[in-house]
Protein backbone atom coordinates (compact mmCIF):
# COMPACT_ATOMS: atom_id res chain seq x y z
CA UNK A 1 0.00 0.00 0.00
CA UNK A 2 1.28 3.48 -0.82
CA UNK A 3 1.30 5.61 2.08
CA UNK A 4 -1.61 7.73 0.97
CA UNK A 5 -3.75 4.83 0.24
CA UNK A 6 -2.90 3.98 4.02
CA UNK A 7 -4.04 7.00 5.01
CA UNK A 8 -7.41 6.87 3.33
CA UNK A 9 -7.84 3.35 4.97
CA UNK A 10 -7.24 4.76 8.61
CA UNK A 11 -10.91 4.65 10.19
CA UNK A 12 -10.60 7.28 12.61
CA UNK A 13 -8.57 9.99 10.17
CA UNK A 14 -9.59 13.74 9.94
CA UNK A 15 -10.54 15.27 6.83
CA UNK A 16 -11.00 18.89 6.11
CA UNK A 17 -12.41 20.34 3.12
CA UNK A 18 -12.47 24.27 2.73
CA UNK A 19 -11.57 27.25 0.65
CA UNK A 20 -8.23 28.37 0.36
CA UNK A 21 -8.30 31.26 2.74
CA UNK A 22 -5.96 32.29 5.49
CA UNK A 23 -8.48 32.09 8.17
CA UNK A 24 -7.95 28.16 7.43
CA UNK A 25 -4.65 28.31 9.54
CA UNK A 26 -6.12 28.71 12.40
CA UNK A 27 -8.92 26.04 11.78
CA UNK A 28 -5.62 23.41 10.96
CA UNK A 29 -3.80 24.15 13.87
CA UNK A 30 -6.73 23.26 16.23
CA UNK A 31 -7.54 19.95 13.52
CA UNK A 32 -4.09 19.18 14.56
CA UNK A 33 -4.79 19.28 18.30
CA UNK A 34 -7.77 16.75 17.78
CA UNK A 35 -5.50 14.66 16.61
CA UNK A 36 -2.88 14.75 18.86
CA UNK A 37 -6.35 14.49 21.73
CA UNK A 38 -6.54 10.85 19.91
CA UNK A 39 -3.23 9.73 19.40
CA UNK A 40 -1.59 10.59 22.95
CA UNK A 41 0.97 8.46 21.84
CA UNK A 42 3.01 11.03 19.56
CA UNK A 43 5.82 12.49 21.20
CA UNK A 44 5.38 16.50 21.54
CA UNK A 45 8.59 16.95 19.44
CA UNK A 46 7.10 14.93 16.59
CA UNK A 47 3.71 17.28 17.42
CA UNK A 48 5.65 20.12 16.37
CA UNK A 49 7.70 18.78 13.80
CA UNK A 50 4.48 17.89 11.82
CA UNK A 51 2.16 21.15 13.12
CA UNK A 52 5.31 23.00 11.26
CA UNK A 53 5.37 21.72 8.72
CA UNK A 54 1.27 21.23 7.50
CA UNK A 55 1.14 25.10 8.22
CA UNK A 56 4.49 25.60 6.11
CA UNK A 57 2.56 23.54 3.49
CA UNK A 58 -0.81 24.98 3.64
CA UNK A 59 0.86 28.69 4.39
CA UNK A 60 2.29 28.23 0.63
CA UNK A 61 -0.86 26.67 -0.89
CA UNK A 62 -3.04 29.72 0.36
CA UNK A 63 -0.14 31.94 -1.18
CA UNK A 64 1.29 30.55 -4.47
CA UNK A 65 -0.98 27.73 -5.47
CA UNK A 66 -3.93 30.31 -7.12
CA UNK A 67 -1.22 32.87 -9.02
CA UNK A 68 -2.24 33.50 -12.29
CA UNK A 69 -0.08 31.53 -13.99
CA UNK A 70 0.83 32.56 -17.74
CA UNK A 71 -2.19 34.56 -18.40
CA UNK A 72 -4.80 31.62 -17.20
CA UNK A 73 -7.32 32.50 -15.29
CA UNK A 74 -6.58 31.55 -11.37
CA UNK A 75 -9.34 28.83 -9.95
CA UNK A 76 -11.58 31.37 -8.14
CA UNK A 77 -11.77 33.32 -11.18
CA UNK A 78 -13.02 30.17 -13.34
CA UNK A 79 -15.53 30.08 -10.95
CA UNK A 80 -14.78 26.46 -9.38
CA UNK A 81 -13.62 27.74 -6.14
CA UNK A 82 -9.78 27.86 -4.84
CA UNK A 83 -10.07 24.88 -2.49
CA UNK A 84 -8.21 22.60 -0.37
CA UNK A 85 -8.57 19.47 1.32
CA UNK A 86 -6.43 17.89 4.13
CA UNK A 87 -6.28 14.50 5.79
CA UNK A 88 -4.40 13.42 8.85
CA UNK A 89 -3.70 10.29 10.51
CA UNK A 90 -1.39 7.90 12.79
CA UNK A 91 -0.49 4.88 12.18
CA UNK A 92 1.65 2.42 14.76
CA UNK A 93 4.75 4.15 13.36
CA UNK A 94 4.04 7.43 11.40
CA UNK A 95 2.08 10.30 11.35
CA UNK A 96 0.98 11.12 7.68
CA UNK A 97 -0.72 14.02 6.66
CA UNK A 98 -2.18 14.17 2.58
CA UNK A 99 -2.96 18.05 1.50
CA UNK A 100 -4.41 18.81 -2.25
CA UNK A 101 -5.55 21.78 -3.78
CA UNK A 102 -7.00 22.65 -7.12
CA UNK A 103 -4.51 25.60 -7.78
CA UNK A 104 -2.79 26.00 -10.62
CA UNK A 105 -0.13 22.96 -11.45
CA UNK A 106 3.04 24.47 -9.80
CA UNK A 107 6.42 23.28 -11.18
CA UNK A 108 8.89 22.26 -7.89
CA UNK A 109 11.54 20.47 -7.73
CA UNK A 110 11.92 19.49 -3.70
CA UNK A 111 15.66 18.01 -4.21
CA UNK A 112 16.53 21.40 -5.27
CA UNK A 113 15.22 23.02 -1.83
CA UNK A 114 17.85 24.28 0.63
CA UNK A 115 18.09 26.85 3.56
CA UNK A 116 18.36 30.44 2.31
CA UNK A 117 21.10 32.62 4.33
CA UNK A 118 20.24 33.72 7.54
CA UNK A 119 19.91 37.58 6.55
CA UNK A 120 16.51 36.24 3.99
CA UNK A 121 13.44 37.31 4.90
CA UNK A 122 11.66 34.59 3.02
CA UNK A 123 12.24 31.48 1.02
CA UNK A 124 12.35 29.30 3.87
CA UNK A 125 8.76 27.56 4.06
CA UNK A 126 9.52 24.23 2.12
CA UNK A 127 13.03 23.66 3.61
CA UNK A 128 11.83 24.23 6.83
CA UNK A 129 8.85 21.41 6.27
CA UNK A 130 11.70 19.23 4.77
CA UNK A 131 13.48 19.48 7.38
CA UNK A 132 11.00 18.37 9.97
CA UNK A 133 9.59 15.73 8.33
CA UNK A 134 10.87 12.04 7.25
CA UNK A 135 9.65 12.19 4.02
CA UNK A 136 7.70 15.20 1.99
CA UNK A 137 6.52 14.22 -1.39
CA UNK A 138 5.05 16.26 -4.42
CA UNK A 139 3.36 16.02 -7.40
CA UNK A 140 0.43 17.53 -9.44
CA UNK A 141 -2.05 15.44 -11.74
CA UNK A 142 -5.53 15.74 -12.45
CA UNK A 143 -5.79 19.32 -12.41
CA UNK A 144 -4.70 18.83 -8.37
CA UNK A 145 -1.25 19.65 -6.37
CA UNK A 146 -0.73 16.72 -3.72
CA UNK A 147 2.00 16.97 -0.85
CA UNK A 148 2.25 14.23 1.32
CA UNK A 149 4.12 14.52 4.40
CA UNK A 150 5.35 11.75 6.92
CA UNK A 151 6.87 11.79 10.48
CA UNK A 152 8.21 8.50 11.55
CA UNK A 153 7.41 7.76 15.82
CA UNK A 154 10.94 7.73 16.81
CA UNK B 1 -6.13 35.75 17.22
CA UNK B 2 -2.40 36.52 18.09
CA UNK B 3 -2.53 39.48 20.64
CA UNK B 4 0.38 41.90 20.53
CA UNK B 5 1.63 43.70 24.22
CA UNK B 6 3.98 46.46 22.90
CA UNK B 7 6.01 48.36 26.27
CA UNK B 8 8.79 50.62 26.32
CA UNK B 9 11.06 50.21 29.28
CA UNK B 10 12.70 53.29 31.07
CA UNK B 11 16.15 53.21 28.77
CA UNK B 12 14.25 53.52 25.63
CA UNK B 13 13.92 49.71 24.62
CA UNK B 14 10.64 48.28 22.72
CA UNK B 15 9.49 45.49 23.79
CA UNK B 16 7.00 43.39 22.05
CA UNK B 17 5.09 40.47 23.31
CA UNK B 18 3.16 37.83 21.08
CA UNK B 19 0.98 36.20 22.34
CA UNK B 20 -0.36 33.21 20.34
CA UNK B 21 0.90 31.46 16.74
CA UNK B 22 3.22 33.49 15.16
CA UNK B 23 1.93 32.57 11.36
CA UNK B 24 1.07 33.90 7.69
CA UNK B 25 -1.34 36.51 9.37
CA UNK B 26 0.00 36.80 12.90
CA UNK B 27 3.39 37.65 10.71
CA UNK B 28 2.27 40.78 8.94
CA UNK B 29 0.94 42.36 12.17
CA UNK B 30 4.43 42.09 14.07
CA UNK B 31 5.94 43.20 10.73
CA UNK B 32 3.93 46.56 11.19
CA UNK B 33 4.54 46.99 15.02
CA UNK B 34 8.34 46.40 14.32
CA UNK B 35 8.07 48.89 11.64
CA UNK B 36 6.09 51.20 13.80
CA UNK B 37 8.61 50.88 16.37
CA UNK B 38 11.56 52.18 14.46
CA UNK B 39 9.78 54.65 12.37
CA UNK B 40 9.01 55.94 15.54
CA UNK B 41 12.68 56.16 16.39
CA UNK B 42 12.84 52.58 19.13
CA UNK B 43 15.88 51.33 17.30
CA UNK B 44 17.00 48.68 20.40
CA UNK B 45 13.40 45.60 20.43
CA UNK B 46 13.73 42.56 22.73
CA UNK B 47 11.07 40.28 21.07
CA UNK B 48 9.46 38.38 24.19
CA UNK B 49 8.76 34.75 23.12
CA UNK B 50 7.29 33.14 26.33
CA UNK B 51 3.59 33.45 24.61
CA UNK B 52 4.11 32.49 21.50
CA UNK B 53 3.33 29.19 21.58
CA UNK B 54 3.95 28.19 17.95
CA UNK B 55 6.22 30.29 14.83
CA UNK B 56 6.39 29.28 10.99
CA UNK B 57 8.62 31.17 8.74
CA UNK B 58 6.87 34.04 7.92
CA UNK B 59 7.10 34.39 11.64
CA UNK B 60 10.67 34.53 11.11
CA UNK B 61 10.95 35.96 8.43
CA UNK B 62 8.88 38.94 10.46
CA UNK B 63 12.27 38.74 13.10
CA UNK B 64 14.90 38.74 10.61
CA UNK B 65 13.51 42.11 9.01
CA UNK B 66 13.44 43.77 12.15
CA UNK B 67 16.98 42.49 12.91
CA UNK B 68 17.94 44.23 9.54
CA UNK B 69 16.21 47.84 10.16
CA UNK B 70 16.84 48.36 13.81
CA UNK B 71 20.86 47.36 12.41
CA UNK B 72 20.00 50.09 9.55
CA UNK B 73 19.45 52.70 12.51
CA UNK B 74 22.42 51.44 15.06
CA UNK B 75 20.63 49.46 17.01
CA UNK B 76 18.91 45.59 16.95
CA UNK B 77 16.53 43.47 17.59
CA UNK B 78 17.05 40.27 19.83
CA UNK B 79 14.81 37.63 20.79
CA UNK B 80 14.19 36.38 24.96
CA UNK B 81 12.83 33.28 26.20
CA UNK B 82 11.39 31.13 23.53
CA UNK B 83 9.34 28.33 23.96
CA UNK B 84 10.39 24.73 22.95
CA UNK B 85 8.42 24.76 19.63
CA UNK B 86 10.35 28.13 18.80
CA UNK B 87 13.57 26.49 19.84
CA UNK B 88 13.40 23.84 17.53
CA UNK B 89 12.37 26.25 14.73
CA UNK B 90 15.79 28.43 14.68
CA UNK B 91 17.56 25.33 14.92
CA UNK B 92 16.40 23.94 12.34
CA UNK B 93 16.52 27.11 10.22
CA UNK B 94 20.12 27.60 10.93
CA UNK B 95 18.70 30.98 12.91
CA UNK B 96 20.80 30.64 16.24
CA UNK B 97 22.92 33.23 15.77
CA UNK B 98 21.54 35.90 14.03
CA UNK B 99 18.60 35.37 16.49
CA UNK B 100 20.63 34.10 19.68
CA UNK B 101 17.86 33.81 22.65
CA UNK B 102 18.16 35.23 26.08
CA UNK B 103 17.01 34.02 29.22
CA UNK B 104 15.12 37.25 30.26
CA UNK B 105 13.60 40.38 28.86
CA UNK B 106 15.42 42.75 30.85
CA UNK B 107 19.11 41.28 30.51
CA UNK B 108 18.31 41.13 26.48
CA UNK B 109 20.68 44.17 25.53
CA UNK B 110 23.21 43.45 28.46
CA UNK B 111 25.91 42.52 26.46
CA UNK C 1 -31.41 22.53 -7.40
CA UNK C 2 -32.10 20.75 -3.83
CA UNK C 3 -30.64 22.02 -0.99
CA UNK C 4 -28.18 19.58 -0.81
CA UNK C 5 -26.80 20.36 -4.45
CA UNK C 6 -26.92 24.11 -3.44
CA UNK C 7 -24.80 23.46 -0.52
CA UNK C 8 -22.03 21.07 -2.39
CA UNK C 9 -21.88 23.97 -5.25
CA UNK C 10 -20.82 26.50 -2.69
CA UNK C 11 -16.93 27.22 -3.34
CA UNK C 12 -16.58 28.37 0.46
CA UNK C 13 -18.37 25.03 1.96
CA UNK C 14 -16.51 23.69 4.73
CA UNK C 15 -16.57 19.74 4.80
CA UNK C 16 -14.93 17.93 7.79
CA UNK C 17 -15.20 13.79 8.10
CA UNK C 18 -13.43 12.39 11.48
CA UNK C 19 -14.85 9.23 13.40
CA UNK C 20 -18.05 9.33 15.38
CA UNK C 21 -16.85 10.24 18.73
CA UNK C 22 -17.41 12.70 21.54
CA UNK C 23 -13.95 14.29 20.69
CA UNK C 24 -15.53 15.57 17.60
CA UNK C 25 -17.88 17.88 19.40
CA UNK C 26 -15.79 20.55 20.23
CA UNK C 27 -13.96 20.69 17.23
CA UNK C 28 -17.48 20.99 15.46
CA UNK C 29 -18.05 24.15 17.42
CA UNK C 30 -14.56 25.77 16.25
CA UNK C 31 -15.67 24.76 12.37
CA UNK C 32 -18.88 26.68 13.48
CA UNK C 33 -17.06 29.76 14.73
CA UNK C 34 -15.33 29.53 11.76
CA UNK C 35 -18.25 29.84 9.30
CA UNK C 36 -19.37 32.62 11.40
CA UNK C 37 -16.01 34.34 10.52
CA UNK C 38 -16.50 33.87 6.67
CA UNK C 39 -20.15 35.28 7.02
CA UNK C 40 -20.15 37.93 9.27
CA UNK C 41 -23.70 38.75 8.02
CA UNK C 42 -25.11 35.84 9.52
CA UNK C 43 -27.05 37.49 12.58
CA UNK C 44 -26.38 36.10 16.39
CA UNK C 45 -29.99 34.77 16.76
CA UNK C 46 -29.10 32.55 13.82
CA UNK C 47 -25.86 31.47 14.85
CA UNK C 48 -27.30 30.27 18.29
CA UNK C 49 -30.27 28.29 16.60
CA UNK C 50 -28.03 26.44 13.71
CA UNK C 51 -25.21 25.79 16.67
CA UNK C 52 -27.68 24.48 19.15
CA UNK C 53 -29.51 22.23 16.23
CA UNK C 54 -26.00 20.76 14.97
CA UNK C 55 -24.50 19.78 18.15
CA UNK C 56 -27.92 18.46 19.31
CA UNK C 57 -28.07 16.04 15.72
CA UNK C 58 -24.49 15.14 16.36
CA UNK C 59 -24.60 14.36 19.52
CA UNK C 60 -27.34 12.11 19.02
CA UNK C 61 -25.53 10.49 15.46
CA UNK C 62 -22.40 9.62 18.03
CA UNK C 63 -24.49 8.26 20.86
CA UNK C 64 -27.72 6.21 18.85
CA UNK C 65 -26.57 5.92 15.27
CA UNK C 66 -23.98 2.75 16.16
CA UNK C 67 -26.04 1.40 19.15
CA UNK C 68 -25.61 -2.35 18.16
CA UNK C 69 -29.15 -3.42 16.28
CA UNK C 70 -30.84 -6.32 16.16
CA UNK C 71 -27.78 -8.48 16.66
CA UNK C 72 -25.79 -7.24 13.86
CA UNK C 73 -22.49 -5.74 14.42
CA UNK C 74 -22.13 -2.46 14.86
CA UNK C 75 -20.23 -0.29 12.26
CA UNK C 76 -17.03 -0.14 14.08
CA UNK C 77 -16.78 -3.92 15.07
CA UNK C 78 -17.46 -4.28 11.08
CA UNK C 79 -14.62 -2.89 10.51
CA UNK C 80 -15.65 -0.07 8.41
CA UNK C 81 -15.02 2.44 11.48
CA UNK C 82 -17.86 5.05 12.74
CA UNK C 83 -17.48 8.24 10.86
CA UNK C 84 -19.33 11.01 10.24
CA UNK C 85 -19.20 13.72 7.30
CA UNK C 86 -21.12 17.56 7.97
CA UNK C 87 -21.00 20.29 5.39
CA UNK C 88 -21.60 23.25 6.36
CA UNK C 89 -22.24 26.47 4.02
CA UNK C 90 -24.32 30.01 3.98
CA UNK C 91 -26.39 31.19 0.93
CA UNK C 92 -27.50 34.83 0.23
CA UNK C 93 -30.67 33.59 2.20
CA UNK C 94 -30.04 31.05 4.37
CA UNK C 95 -27.35 28.42 6.43
CA UNK C 96 -27.61 25.02 4.65
CA UNK C 97 -25.60 22.01 7.05
CA UNK C 98 -25.94 18.47 6.08
CA UNK C 99 -24.73 16.04 8.39
CA UNK C 100 -24.04 11.92 7.24
CA UNK C 101 -23.23 8.75 8.99
CA UNK C 102 -22.17 5.42 7.98
CA UNK C 103 -24.17 4.16 11.21
CA UNK C 104 -26.80 1.48 11.23
CA UNK C 105 -30.11 2.67 9.04
CA UNK C 106 -32.44 5.04 11.91
CA UNK C 107 -36.17 5.04 11.69
CA UNK C 108 -37.17 8.26 12.82
CA UNK C 109 -39.95 9.85 12.13
CA UNK C 110 -39.59 13.40 12.55
CA UNK C 111 -43.62 14.51 12.16
CA UNK C 112 -43.59 12.68 15.60
CA UNK C 113 -41.36 14.65 17.36
CA UNK C 114 -43.05 16.27 20.95
CA UNK C 115 -41.39 18.65 23.75
CA UNK C 116 -41.35 16.45 26.66
CA UNK C 117 -42.62 17.40 29.75
CA UNK C 118 -40.85 19.69 31.89
CA UNK C 119 -39.27 17.20 34.56
CA UNK C 120 -38.20 14.72 31.54
CA UNK C 121 -33.87 14.29 31.76
CA UNK C 122 -34.38 13.62 28.25
CA UNK C 123 -35.91 13.38 24.78
CA UNK C 124 -35.59 16.79 23.99
CA UNK C 125 -32.46 16.37 21.53
CA UNK C 126 -35.15 16.43 17.88
CA UNK C 127 -37.56 18.27 19.52
CA UNK C 128 -34.89 21.39 20.18
CA UNK C 129 -33.16 20.92 16.45
CA UNK C 130 -36.79 21.16 14.97
CA UNK C 131 -37.67 23.96 17.07
CA UNK C 132 -34.44 25.97 16.09
CA UNK C 133 -34.61 25.19 12.62
CA UNK C 134 -36.72 26.60 9.14
CA UNK C 135 -36.50 23.00 7.87
CA UNK C 136 -35.27 19.50 9.59
CA UNK C 137 -34.68 16.49 7.37
CA UNK C 138 -33.70 12.95 7.48
CA UNK C 139 -33.32 10.35 4.99
CA UNK C 140 -31.60 6.90 5.47
CA UNK C 141 -30.06 5.13 2.28
CA UNK C 142 -27.22 2.97 0.98
CA UNK C 143 -25.91 2.52 4.01
CA UNK C 144 -25.62 6.00 5.28
CA UNK C 145 -27.83 7.92 7.40
CA UNK C 146 -28.54 11.77 6.39
CA UNK C 147 -29.57 14.77 8.31
CA UNK C 148 -30.48 18.49 6.27
CA UNK C 149 -31.02 21.18 8.20
CA UNK C 150 -31.40 24.74 6.87
CA UNK C 151 -32.12 27.81 8.93
CA UNK C 152 -33.49 31.17 7.00
CA UNK C 153 -32.19 34.14 7.68
CA UNK C 154 -34.96 36.58 8.66
CA UNK D 1 -12.73 21.72 28.10
CA UNK D 2 -15.45 22.69 30.51
CA UNK D 3 -14.14 23.89 34.12
CA UNK D 4 -16.97 23.76 36.90
CA UNK D 5 -15.93 25.86 39.59
CA UNK D 6 -17.53 25.02 42.87
CA UNK D 7 -18.14 26.89 45.84
CA UNK D 8 -19.99 26.67 48.96
CA UNK D 9 -21.64 30.23 50.81
CA UNK D 10 -21.62 30.42 54.52
CA UNK D 11 -25.18 30.40 54.49
CA UNK D 12 -24.57 26.57 52.45
CA UNK D 13 -26.00 27.08 49.52
CA UNK D 14 -23.59 25.40 47.00
CA UNK D 15 -22.68 27.74 43.53
CA UNK D 16 -21.66 25.79 40.69
CA UNK D 17 -20.30 28.18 37.72
CA UNK D 18 -19.88 26.07 34.28
CA UNK D 19 -17.30 27.43 32.29
CA UNK D 20 -17.20 26.93 28.62
CA UNK D 21 -19.73 24.80 26.34
CA UNK D 22 -22.66 22.25 28.39
CA UNK D 23 -22.86 19.84 25.98
CA UNK D 24 -22.46 16.04 26.05
CA UNK D 25 -19.49 15.51 27.71
CA UNK D 26 -19.38 18.35 29.98
CA UNK D 27 -22.86 17.31 30.76
CA UNK D 28 -21.92 14.39 32.36
CA UNK D 29 -19.30 16.22 34.66
CA UNK D 30 -22.08 18.12 35.51
CA UNK D 31 -24.30 15.41 36.93
CA UNK D 32 -21.57 14.07 38.88
CA UNK D 33 -20.78 17.21 40.22
CA UNK D 34 -24.22 17.88 41.51
CA UNK D 35 -24.94 14.49 42.71
CA UNK D 36 -21.95 14.52 44.82
CA UNK D 37 -22.63 17.92 46.61
CA UNK D 38 -26.11 16.76 46.71
CA UNK D 39 -24.97 13.17 48.81
CA UNK D 40 -23.08 15.58 50.55
CA UNK D 41 -25.70 17.49 52.10
CA UNK D 42 -25.90 20.56 50.05
CA UNK D 43 -29.74 20.19 49.08
CA UNK D 44 -29.81 24.09 48.15
CA UNK D 45 -28.21 24.63 44.98
CA UNK D 46 -27.36 28.01 42.26
CA UNK D 47 -25.71 26.92 38.88
CA UNK D 48 -23.92 30.46 38.16
CA UNK D 49 -24.51 30.41 34.31
CA UNK D 50 -22.74 33.94 33.37
CA UNK D 51 -19.72 31.86 31.74
CA UNK D 52 -22.07 29.52 29.75
CA UNK D 53 -21.31 29.91 26.58
CA UNK D 54 -23.49 27.31 25.01
CA UNK D 55 -25.98 24.71 26.55
CA UNK D 56 -27.50 21.62 24.58
CA UNK D 57 -30.34 19.12 25.57
CA UNK D 58 -27.88 16.91 28.24
CA UNK D 59 -27.23 19.93 29.74
CA UNK D 60 -30.69 20.92 30.09
CA UNK D 61 -31.15 17.06 31.13
CA UNK D 62 -28.76 17.21 34.22
CA UNK D 63 -30.01 20.87 35.81
CA UNK D 64 -33.72 19.09 35.60
CA UNK D 65 -31.79 15.87 37.06
CA UNK D 66 -30.53 18.44 39.51
CA UNK D 67 -33.95 19.93 40.44
CA UNK D 68 -35.19 16.80 40.98
CA UNK D 69 -32.49 15.16 43.38
CA UNK D 70 -32.51 18.56 45.49
CA UNK D 71 -36.38 18.88 46.02
CA UNK D 72 -36.54 15.23 46.73
CA UNK D 73 -34.46 16.17 49.95
CA UNK D 74 -36.17 19.36 50.33
CA UNK D 75 -34.01 21.85 48.32
CA UNK D 76 -34.15 23.69 45.16
CA UNK D 77 -31.69 23.84 42.09
CA UNK D 78 -31.90 27.26 40.58
CA UNK D 79 -29.84 29.14 37.68
CA UNK D 80 -28.90 32.82 37.83
CA UNK D 81 -27.11 34.99 35.60
CA UNK D 82 -28.01 32.76 32.18
CA UNK D 83 -26.25 34.34 28.50
CA UNK D 84 -28.48 34.87 26.06
CA UNK D 85 -28.34 31.33 24.06
CA UNK D 86 -28.46 29.74 27.84
CA UNK D 87 -32.18 31.73 27.41
CA UNK D 88 -33.28 31.15 23.66
CA UNK D 89 -32.60 27.24 24.72
CA UNK D 90 -34.97 27.74 28.05
CA UNK D 91 -37.38 29.25 25.91
CA UNK D 92 -37.05 26.84 23.05
CA UNK D 93 -37.54 24.23 25.38
CA UNK D 94 -40.42 25.26 27.72
CA UNK D 95 -38.42 25.02 31.08
CA UNK D 96 -38.68 28.72 32.02
CA UNK D 97 -40.70 27.80 34.52
CA UNK D 98 -38.87 24.91 36.18
CA UNK D 99 -35.32 26.80 35.62
CA UNK D 100 -36.51 30.11 35.90
CA UNK D 101 -33.42 32.82 35.86
CA UNK D 102 -32.34 34.22 38.45
CA UNK D 103 -30.43 37.47 37.60
CA UNK D 104 -28.14 36.99 40.81
CA UNK D 105 -26.15 34.12 42.54
CA UNK D 106 -26.52 35.87 45.67
CA UNK D 107 -30.10 36.38 45.39
CA UNK D 108 -31.01 33.63 44.13
CA UNK D 109 -32.82 31.78 47.12
CA UNK D 110 -34.40 34.92 48.00
CA UNK D 111 -37.85 34.00 46.79
N1 LIG E 1 2.07 25.37 -3.19
C1 LIG E 1 2.85 26.04 -4.07
N2 LIG E 1 2.40 26.31 -5.30
C2 LIG E 1 3.16 26.99 -6.17
N3 LIG E 1 4.39 27.42 -5.90
C3 LIG E 1 4.91 27.17 -4.71
C4 LIG E 1 4.15 26.47 -3.71
N4 LIG E 1 4.94 26.36 -2.62
C5 LIG E 1 6.09 26.97 -2.91
N5 LIG E 1 6.09 27.47 -4.16
C6 LIG E 1 7.20 28.17 -4.82
O1 LIG E 1 8.40 27.85 -4.12
C7 LIG E 1 9.04 29.02 -3.63
C8 LIG E 1 9.69 28.75 -2.27
O2 LIG E 1 8.70 28.54 -1.30
P1 LIG E 1 9.02 28.70 0.24
O3 LIG E 1 10.23 27.90 0.53
O4 LIG E 1 7.81 28.36 1.02
O5 LIG E 1 9.36 30.20 0.45
P2 LIG E 1 8.43 31.52 0.32
O6 LIG E 1 7.03 31.07 0.26
O7 LIG E 1 8.79 32.28 1.55
O8 LIG E 1 8.90 32.17 -0.96
C9 LIG E 1 7.95 30.07 -3.57
O9 LIG E 1 8.44 31.37 -3.65
C10 LIG E 1 7.06 29.68 -4.74
O10 LIG E 1 7.56 30.23 -5.93
N1 LIG F 1 -28.99 9.67 14.87
C1 LIG F 1 -29.84 8.78 15.42
N2 LIG F 1 -29.75 7.48 15.10
C2 LIG F 1 -30.60 6.60 15.66
N3 LIG F 1 -31.58 6.91 16.53
C3 LIG F 1 -31.71 8.19 16.88
C4 LIG F 1 -30.86 9.19 16.34
N4 LIG F 1 -31.24 10.37 16.86
C5 LIG F 1 -32.28 10.11 17.67
N5 LIG F 1 -32.57 8.80 17.70
C6 LIG F 1 -33.69 8.18 18.47
O1 LIG F 1 -34.63 9.20 18.78
C7 LIG F 1 -34.80 9.29 20.20
C8 LIG F 1 -35.02 10.75 20.62
O2 LIG F 1 -33.82 11.48 20.44
P1 LIG F 1 -33.61 12.86 21.18
O3 LIG F 1 -34.79 13.71 20.95
O4 LIG F 1 -32.32 13.43 20.74
O5 LIG F 1 -33.51 12.50 22.71
P2 LIG F 1 -32.42 11.64 23.52
O6 LIG F 1 -31.23 11.49 22.65
O7 LIG F 1 -32.19 12.51 24.72
O8 LIG F 1 -33.12 10.37 23.84
C9 LIG F 1 -33.55 8.67 20.81
O9 LIG F 1 -33.76 8.16 22.08
C10 LIG F 1 -33.20 7.61 19.78
O10 LIG F 1 -33.94 6.43 20.03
Amino acid sequence: MTESSTLQALPDRLELSAPASEEMLDLVHVLLEHLWQQHEEVPVAERMRVEMAVIEILANVIEHAFEVDAGRPAADERGDGRRFTITLGVTDAEVLIDLADNGEPAAIDLSRVTMPDEDAESGRGLALALASLTDLSFHSADGRNHWSMRCDLS
Amino acid sequence: MTEFHVDTTASGIGVVRPEGRLNMVAARQLKSVLADLVAGGTHRIVVDLADTSFIDSSGLGALIGGVKSTRQQGGDLRIARPTEAVLTVLDLTNLTKILRPRDTVDGAFDD
